[in-house]
């Protein structure tokens, strides 16, 4: 699956997408938000006010506690500051 | 019910006149005109807006949904602009339109409230002391919850 | 700080980019636009305001004052129209800039608000049935009422 | 002084503004509009509910406890109904 990084945490990663495949037991938002964070240092840096941190799963807001199973693009990224 | 997500520049006037057409005898129409500031106190030279598009027009579309069904609004327009913008430059323009002045006020308000925590776009300004991501604000999730 | 009463049409569009570039980096600008109605079920061929100008004009300054002063407003325009009117034509505009969102919103709904109960206009509405003079509704003294 | 007046008041009395005369001891809006009525049947039908009748004096809106004395223009008229 996908996952994308928007504004500083996109900034803080160095990078704004990256490809991963995580095993099947990671089932939700939180899920990958540890999977990634166990992996990379950077990362569990960057996430580690889990408060700060809005997913959306395919185009969808979503909470830490949704699926993400069958998912294509995942999307992470801080609090929304437009308008 | 528009939504248009766009790094292109906008007419706050032109699109306030091709909304009022489109809604022709309708009574009462409220606008929202979002603009990129710049105080003496705290000039900046720039504001840069990242966008998540498919996303944004998700989220806006829904919450114009919400908005039209709620006040009754007889339309609503939200034109958002991301990339580099100068200020004086119009960000954001929110249109309702209804028949009658309280449900078209609500309905602009509404939208702007949800817009500034739910849609998906993230602010970072530039200025003499360098750049800085524009934090959220917890009065935005007040505005927000007044509508609960 | 602008208060026209007018018998000529004016351009709701041309009006906001006026005075969206004459408040360059304010940040928030609210609009309301009033548009003569008829609907399909109270149908009117022309809407007839009648206005005592020199006593709206010393209304509208007083009520653009308030405004200003209550809601810390960086300027305020109002434009109301009298004379002879048709469905889609716009009968008013109030225009508020702040720096923010609510005071922009509220200063532009306070003033409606007064302008509705204490602006000296009087709407006659000529239909297929003939004309009648339009009451004034007690909504309004309420909608009023709140900012007391 | 002159007095002026607008909407449905207007086309009731069949005429826009008039000169009067009223004596000394006329001295607010609510005596005025009693005097008035007192002279003319048509006006005192016409402001027969006072609460719907209001007032300016020199193009300032009043109570009708106000003072005409000295005034220049006097206007009386229905609700307004604007915006």
């Amino acid at each position: 699956m996908k996952i994308l990084y928007f504004a500083w945490l996109r900034e803080r990663l160095n990078r704004g997408e990256e490809e991963v495949s995580p095993p099947p037991e990671v089932t939700t938002v939180a899920d990958l938000i540890d999977w990634l964070a166990n992996r990379d240092e950077a990362f569990a840096h960057a996430v580690e006010k889990r408060a700060l941190i809005r997913a959306a799963v395919d185009a969808k807001l979503v909470p830490h506690s949704a699926s993400i199973t069958g998912a294509r693009v995942i999307a992470l990224f801080p609090p929304m500051t437009g308008g | 019910m528009t939504v248009r997500v766009q790094t292109a520049s906008f007419d706050p006037g032109a699109e306030l006149n091709a909304f009022l057409a489109a809604g022709a005898g309708a009574g009462a129409a409220a606008t929202f005109t979002g603009v990129v500031r710049s105080r003496p106190d705290d000039p900046i030279t720039t504001l840069t807006l990242e966008c998540y598009p498919e996303l944004a027009i998700n989220q806006l579309t829904s919450i114009v949904g919400q908005a039209t069904a709620r006040f009754g609004l007889l339309a609503a327009t939200v034109i958002h602009r991301y990339g580099t913008l100068v200020p004086g430059e119009p960000i954001v323009q929110v249109m309702t339109l209804s028949s009658h002045r309280e449900a078209a006020f609500q309905g602009a308000e509404f939208l702007m409230d949800y817009l500034k925590t739910d849609a998906p776009f993230w602010k970072q300004e530039t200025g003499p002391n360098g750049t800085r991501w524009v934090e959220a604000k917890a009065g935005d999730d007040h505005a927000k919850a007044r509508w609960e």
